[in-house]
């Protein structure tokens, strides 16, 4: 909501988020392997995998500070917020609970990630045109992207039954 | 290069993109002669009629002037003059309005011709090859010429170019429905445009030369061909009619297949062009010395019953040009200047006919129906695909309605030739040229402010700057001139001696003085300030210095002095509530301090403080309250003798907070009886302190809170069900004797000096949770209500 | 036991991702945030001290560090607009004590009335009048910024606020401004 | 008197939205009436309850927010969308289908947006998507054609069935649907998939009653009522022959390649462009451009991904028509392929413009 409203920042989110995913499911996958697998505390991985997202979000925000402060300047508090994004946890819990081996779970996550770049960014490009519109006024603004959100959803109903378990 | 010249040759020519095909309309004109008009009963001359300056005025009212004297002259490169058309009289100097979409107004010349058109010495050239280029520049120049296609950029700038021309293209496309003044021009006059062509080819040296010509003008392609048929550097290239060929930059991509890159002007790539009507000019101006004063003007449209082609003198008001040709108008009728699809309508006939004007139409309302409603976008891409410059016209469109500039310079509106293509096509009738014309005016607008507060950003560094630099010079000026002074004295004369007596009297006179007010302004300086009286923190201050002379008066009474580092202190605290309502009282105890009475400031002092302690209670947060520490521990560090005491009283703070967070438990009832109940307890801590010494205090107040709270149990029991009162009232007994025991044990911490702050910032720590406490629980009672 | 354990590897990865972020922040330092900077070029430059500060730098650093984007009367919503979206925040409306109506104007004196006391060329912040002691005084449009800070301090009311001209080059195409004139 | 002042160009070429939309309704009529022949009046009924319910609906809007209601609500576009929510309802569902339908393309995808010109996605297609994921069993009652039916279907049946399911005589839905034979009928897309997974070739799936001689008996004669009708409005200049082209070469090309790689498992091309809604959809539904992209080679891409999608769904998704789920995801990229395929401007280098883009 919040970053797609222009495509430029959308863009940018969906690198960020692509770079976050991806590597949040590398390492947490490294994580659950390599230290928490072999000492039995599989129970943890929810709580070492916020640690893990949180730490890659936040390395995330240093590199987009450093390389793109106009782009930082615009993401703003979204950027720290991709840690609450489910879907990173969600990618990185599956990753385990699917038992990828570590090159799927790259790939899983980087996969996931693209999905949400694209419709983020088709997403902010729907909502840059619907800025001109002639939107009634108890529609305006975040509404009427919310509606927008539904009849996209409705849309991709038409992948039901495409990708066979 | 010379394909190109091959594909001309084989009249094969490049396309631009889009464009339109309205009808022509062409035929109600082009049939007629040119007529020559009798001379009008007054003439109106506009100073500026060309892009760039206007000249500066030779002439004044009442001077009588001969046809083709010049009225205007300028040094600057982009100005032109203008000239008498006719001989006659300036009757007036004033602003009128001038042949402009905005219908501003603007200086313009009147003459009143005496009707004999006499002519000024001319200086007829027969063989212009001979002349020099400057010579013939200088003559396009004096002549007043400027471009007579639409835009009016002054010729000679144009023809006097350094680069390397290629390509001198003849723009005689008149793509533009009804008009057909260059049409019957060439007709008419093909040999003195060919004279003209020729005199440029002379200056511009280019190494072909191409004239663009539509190819619904047959009779005016006849004409050309046979003008230019012993000449082989001239080509007549016969295009297919579209709108708009004529554009410069699509004639250019007609003919050469290059375009120009945005923002660069032709000549960057070779090529210069010129109107046809220009080219006539110039060959009036060198050979015969006629300079730009009349020109070919279609006055057009099914409006009139006598439309024909006319050679109108500059000046010529439009209404004249209509009633010539015979207007019949009809409602909402509309006089454009220009044509159809560029042309702009004139809000009234007083319009003078300018350098630019090829056209007068008076259209039926049947011809060109008034505004139809405009509907939404409904993006067809029509507007697009009709795009001269290929452009997204819809899209321009909307982010024109929302005034996105940034997205528009993205779009590259500043390419858009506002030919009106896109708005001609448009089924949803948007005048989308408009709303690209005011995103284009309030684009430069913004950049000419950007500008402007770039150079006020500028200009106001360059002043703070100099500001500062004139206040150093001046300190140095001052220092150096003591300096002298000084060095003065020491030399020994009388007069230095007289001087540095009074000077070291001046001195001793200050020092005495800083000597009486330092006692009273020991710790800041803010009496400096005591002239703003309306300042209530001022005033506090000044205040607190006073309270502080007044403590010094009586430095032996130890108690009095406490009730005064008290009073600071309820000042202070004063300060730190919202200032809104702390001014009040604030003033309040200024003024009851001034009275200086020890008692009266006493009794004011607790019953201002207790207010101020429950307004604390009611409304400031946490951070108000540390505020006050971190001032409290200022003073309590400059104060270190009545530190002991103060800490005490600060007990005393506690207590009532805490007695009104108790009250606040056992109360019940409403706001309003808890004020009064507030007010009860403050009334008695003040009688408390007023009593108490600082020793005693523990076991007095322990009493007296008590009473209060035996007090406020009665209360309450009149009023909320006995039993919940007993259970506050127990409650409350309890908490007071926590609360006696805390403060005894507190007291014993305070016979350690060195741990008094901290131990004062932990008790305050508690205070104000106390208060946050106190808070939240009546709140939670309001809640419950 | 197993408890003791998991603290212990938490604890572990946590220091490592700790060391991890500590190198990645000397790494990727970021020095000093021109944001002041950028502010300060949003703003119109009209120094007229109408948002509580003495000039529009002044402003800017204060917005950097927090302060209120809807205080620019000059600027109008354009300002704001631009600075809401330079912060990332949500975009205000004109602070109601520094609403005014900003059409561009600038000041002009009578000059019959003009003392020549110099007091409005020691308020003007961007030195647009010219003129000396007991001489008339005069404002040099183009420089001026609008700022009506020359206005108060005229002893004999001789300066006032006029809008600026339209001209051809200026002119926004508003159509319906056009005076239409009757004629028969 | 007063001159009149206005801005340029004066004159003004004497077409008008309202007649585009006319135009378009007319070109649909070859269609409608091939489906009139082919499968009886039910549609005929859907297209007058949608209409009629799509014009109170934006009436209503209209009124509530205070626009022009004459003007507005007669431009066309509103009887337009309902006439292409009708024609691709099944002929016997439900009398309230084609109300809700309707409704919802006018209220929500048409109007909230800002009413015509404004609306992202195509409101028909929105309509008919929603349907058919909310109300499944409705939205895939096919009716077989006419002259497979075992009982005879006279206007009063239509109507009768339409309102309260049951015809006059009696029959309920699935008595209709059910063949002389007693097999139940499906579309042939639907045959044609079931019949996949149930292991037979297509080969075998084509000698299916419902396909008849060539692709599908009555579709194919749908089909090319719609192609006729597109040919007309390409014709008249009415809409864009790109998107249609691109669409159509994509899906020929999509379908070709399939086709040669395995021709057991995957129908001919002219299967896929004489069955369902392909020339509907080609030729009405894509071209709105409002929905659609704006510039020919947006147009293209446009197309091509349609094509794609429609295939892609058509071979391996649930849903056996894939029309309406395409163009929504189609228009749902319009404005990214449309900030993507900027014409270059005159006088603006090839790379300049590429930069452009990316700071777009």
């Amino acid at each position: 909501m919040g970053v797609s409203s222009r495509t430029e920042t959308a863009i940018g989110m969906a690198y960020a988020t692509t770079f976050v995913m991806t590597l949040a499911s590398l390492l947490s996958y490294l994580v659950n392997t390599y230290i928490l697998a072999p000492l039995g505390l599989e129970y943890l991985t929810t709580m070492a995998f916020i640690l893990v997202i949180a730490v890659v979000v936040q390395f995330t925000e240093m590199v987009v500070h450093k390389t793109s402060a106009n782009l930082y300047r615009l993401l703003g508090i979204f950027l720290p917020l991709i840690t609450t994004n489910c879907a990173v946890l969600g990618v990185a819990l599956l990753n385990i609970y699917e038992q990828h081996n570590f090159f799927e779970s790259i790939i899983y996550g980087f996969g996931a990630s693209a999905g949400f770049s694209l419709v983020l960014i088709m997403f902010s490009a729907m909502r840059e045109r619907l800025a001109n519109a002639d939107i009634p006024s108890p529609f305006k603004g975040s509404a009427i992207a919310m509606i927008t959100a539904g009849l996209m959803s409705l849309a991709f109903m038409g992948f039901t039954g495409l990708v066979k378990f | 290069m010379e394909s190109i010249i091959n594909r001309i040759d084989k009249n094969q020519f490049w396309k631009f993109h889009g464009g339109i095909h309205p009808p022509e309309q062409k035929f109600i004109t082009e049939n007629k002669p040119i007529r020559t008009l009798p001379l009008p009963k007054e003439l109106i001359l506009p100073l500026q009629q060309h892009i760039g300056q206007a000249g500066d005025l030779l002439v004044s009212v009442g001077d009588t002037v001969l046809k083709g004297q010049p009225l205007t002259s300028s040094a600057h490169p982009m100005a032109v003059p203008i000239h008498a058309p006719t001989s006659g009289k300036i009757t007036a100097i004033k602003d009128s309005t001038i042949a402009h979409p905005s219908a501003l107004k603007e200086p313009c010349l009147f003459i009143e011709p005496d009707g004999n058109d006499t002519w000024v010495k001319r200086n007829i050239c027969n063989d212009y090859t001979k002349q020099s280029d400057s010579d013939l520049l200088q003559k396009i120049s004096d002549a007043g010429i400027s471009g007579m296609g639409g835009a009016g950029f002054p010729t000679y700038v144009k023809a006097n170019t350094s680069a390397k021309i290629e390509f001198l293209i003849i723009n005689a496309a008149e793509c533009e429905p009804y008009i057909t003044a260059d049409d019957l021009l060439m007709k008419e006059h093909s040999p003195t445009i060919v004279d003209g062509i020729n005199i440029l080819h002379q200056i511009i040296k280019p190494e072909n030369v191409l004239i663009g010509i539509e190819d619904n003008k047959p009779a005016a392609i006849k004409a050309l061909q046979n003008a230019t048929k012993n000449l082989d550097h001239i080509r007549v290239c016969i295009i297919p009619t579209k709108y708009p060929s004529g554009g410069e930059k699509q004639l250019i991509q007609i003919l050469t297949g290059k375009e120009i890159p945005s923002g660069a002007i032709p000549s960057s790539q070779g090529i210069v062009m010129q109107n046809t009507a220009t080219c006539f000019a110039i060959a009036d101006a060198v050979i015969n010395d006629i300079p730009l004063i009349r020109r070919v003007t279609t006055v057009t449209g099914l409006g009139l019953n006598k439309p024909q082609n006319v050679w109108a003198l500059l000046g010529t008001p439009v209404n004249f040009l209509l009633e010539q040709c015979e207007l019949h108008p009809h409602d909402k009728q509309r006089i454009i200047m220009g044509g159809p699809m560029m042309g702009f309508t004139l809000p009234s006939g007083n319009v003078p006919v300018v350098k630019i004007t090829n056209c007068v139409l008076a259209p039926s309302a049947k011809e060109i129906s008034d505004e139809s409603t405009e509907v939404e976008c409904i993006r067809c891409g029509q507007c697009a695909d009709v795009c001269p410059a290929q452009l997204l016209p819809q899209e321009l469109q909307w982010s024109a309605k929302a005034k996105d500039h940034q997205q528009l310079e993205t779009l590259n509106l500043f390419d858009c030739i506002e030919c009106g293509a896109c708005a001609y096509v448009c089924p949803s009738h948007i005048p989308l040229v408009h709303y690209y014309r005011i995103g284009k005016a309030e684009i430069r607008e913004h950049k000419q402010q950007e500008i402007k507060a770039d150079k006020a950003k500028i200009r106001f560094e360059a002043r703070k700057l100099r500001l500062e630099r004139d206040k150093k010079a001046r300190e140095e000026k001052q220092r150096k001139a003591a300096e002298a002074r000084k060095a003065k004295m020491n030399s020994g004369t009388v007069e230095a001696n007289n001087e540095m007596s009074a000077v070291a009297a001046a001195l001793a006179r200050v020092k005495a003085k800083k000597a009486q007010t330092s006692d009273t302004t020991s710790q800041d300086s803010t009496t400096e300030a005591a002239a703003k009286p309306k300042n209530p923190q001022i005033a506090a201050a000044i205040a607190r210095a006073k309270a502080k002379k007044l403590a010094n008066q009586v430095t032996d009474n130890s108690d009095i002095t406490a009730e005064v580092d008290k009073t600071v202190e309820a000042k202070v605290e004063n300060e730190t509530p919202t200032e809104n309502t702390a001014d009040d009282k604030k003033s309040k105890v200024a003024a009851a301090i001034a009275k200086a009475k020890a008692k009266k400031l006493a009794k004011e002092q607790a019953d201002e403080k207790t207010d101020v302690q429950n307004e604390i209670t009611e409304e400031t947060a946490v951070n108000d309250v540390s505020e006050a520490d971190s001032k409290k521990a200022k003073i309590a560090a400059t104060i270190a003798k009545a530190k002991a005491k103060k800490l005490a009283k600060e007990q005393v703070d506690e207590k009532t907070d805490d007695q009104n967070e108790i009250k606040e438990e056992t109360t019940v009832n409403d706001v309003s009886e808890a004020d009064s109940k507030k007010a009860k307890i403050a009334a008695t801590i003040a009688k408390a302190k007023a009593k108490k010494l600082a020793k005693e205090q523990v076991d007095e107040k322990t009493d007296d809170q008590n009473e209060i709270i035996e007090e406020t149990s009665v209360n309450d029991v009149s009023e909320a069900d006995s039993k919940k009162a007993k259970i506050a009232a127990t409650i409350a007994k309890a908490k007071a004797k926590k609360l006696a025991k805390e403060q005894e044990a507190e007291k014993s911490d305070n016979s350690q000096p060195d741990v008094e702050d901290t131990k004062a910032a932990e008790k305050k720590k508690r205070i104000a949770e106390a208060v946050a406490k106190a808070k939240a629980k009546k709140q939670q009672r309001l809640e419950l209500n | 036991m197993s408890i003791i354990i998991a603290i212990i590897v938490i604890g572990i990865i946590a220091l490592l991702f700790g060391a991890l972020l500590g190198y990645a922040s000397i790494r990727f330092k970021v020095e000093g945030d021109p944001l002041a900077q950028q502010i300060d070029d949003l703003l119109p430059q009209t120094q007229c001290g109408q948002c509580g500060y003495p000039g529009c730098k002044p402003y800017a650093e204060a917005v950097a560090n927090g302060e209120a984007i809807n205080k620019c009367a000059p600027g109008g919503e354009e300002t704001i607009k631009k600075m809401a979206e330079l912060l990332g925040v949500e975009v205000q409306p004109l602070d109601e004590n520094h609403a005014a109506d900003n059409t561009p104007k600038v000041a002009f004196i009578i000059e019959e009335d003009c003392i020549g006391c110099t007091k409005c060329i020691q308020a003007c912040p961007v030195d647009a009048i010219i003129g000396t002691t007991k001489q008339m005084h005069t404002v040099i449009i183009d420089e001026c910024t609008g700022c009506d800070l020359c206005v108060a301090p005229c002893p004999v009311d001789c300066i006032e606020m006029r809008p600026i001209e339209t001209t051809k080059q200026s002119w926004q195409w508003d159509l319906n401004s056009i005076p239409v004139t009757q004629v028969d | 008197m007063a001159f009149w002042i206005a801005s340029s160009p004066h004159n003004h070429i004497q077409n008008k939205t309202s007649a585009l939309m006319r135009l378009v309704i007319y070109a649909t009529l070859p269609g409608i009436f091939a489906q009139w022949y082919f499968f009886g009046w039910g549609n005929l009924v859907h297209i007058s309850l949608a209409i009629i319910s799509a014009l109170v609906a934006e009436f209503f809007i209209l009124s509530l927010r205070e626009k022009k209601i004459p003007e507005q609500i007669f431009d066309g576009s509103a009887i337009l969308t309902a006439i292409l929510l009708g024609i691709s309802l099944p002929a016997l569902a439900p009398w309230w289908i084609s109300i809700l339908g309707a409704a919802f393309a006018i209220i929500i995808v048409k109007q909230l947006y800002g009413g015509l010109g404004h609306n992202p996605f195509n409101p028909a297609m929105a309509g008919y998507v929603m349907l058919l994921i909310s109300f499944p069993v409705q939205m895939t009652s096919w009716q077989p054609p006419l002259q497979l039916l075992a009982i005879d279907l006279t206007f009063f049946d239509t109507l009768s069935v339409i309102f309260t399911s049951f015809t006059t005589d009696g029959y309920s839905m699935e008595q209709i649907k059910t063949h002389i034979d007693g097999y139940t009928m499906a579309t042939p897309l639907d045959t044609v998939k079931t019949n996949l997974t149930l292991g037979l070739t297509i080969a075998e799936s084509m000698d299916s009653t419902v396909i008849g001689e060539n692709f599908g008996i009555g579709w194919e004669w749908i089909n090319a009522g719609f192609l006729a009708g597109g040919l007309f409005l390409i014709f008249k200049k009415a809409i864009d022959w790109v998107t249609p082209f691109s669409f159509l070469f994509s899906l020929f090309v999509f379908s070709f390649i399939a086709f040669t790689f395995s021709p057991d498992s995957n129908a001919s091309t002219m299967f896929h462009w004489f069955n369902g809604a392909c020339m509907l959809g080609a030729f009405f539904i894509l071209t709105d451009p409002v929905s659609g992209a704006t510039s020919t080679k947006g147009r293209m891409i446009f197309g091509a991904l349609a094509a794609l999608l429609v295939f892609l769904i058509r071979k391996y998704g649930g849903y056996p028509e894939a029309m309406a789920f395409a163009v929504l995801l189609c228009n749902m990229s319009a404005p990214l392929i449309d900030q993507y395929t900027r014409p270059r401007t005159y006088g603006h280098k090839k790379e300049q413009n590429a930069e452009d883009n990316t700071n777009a």
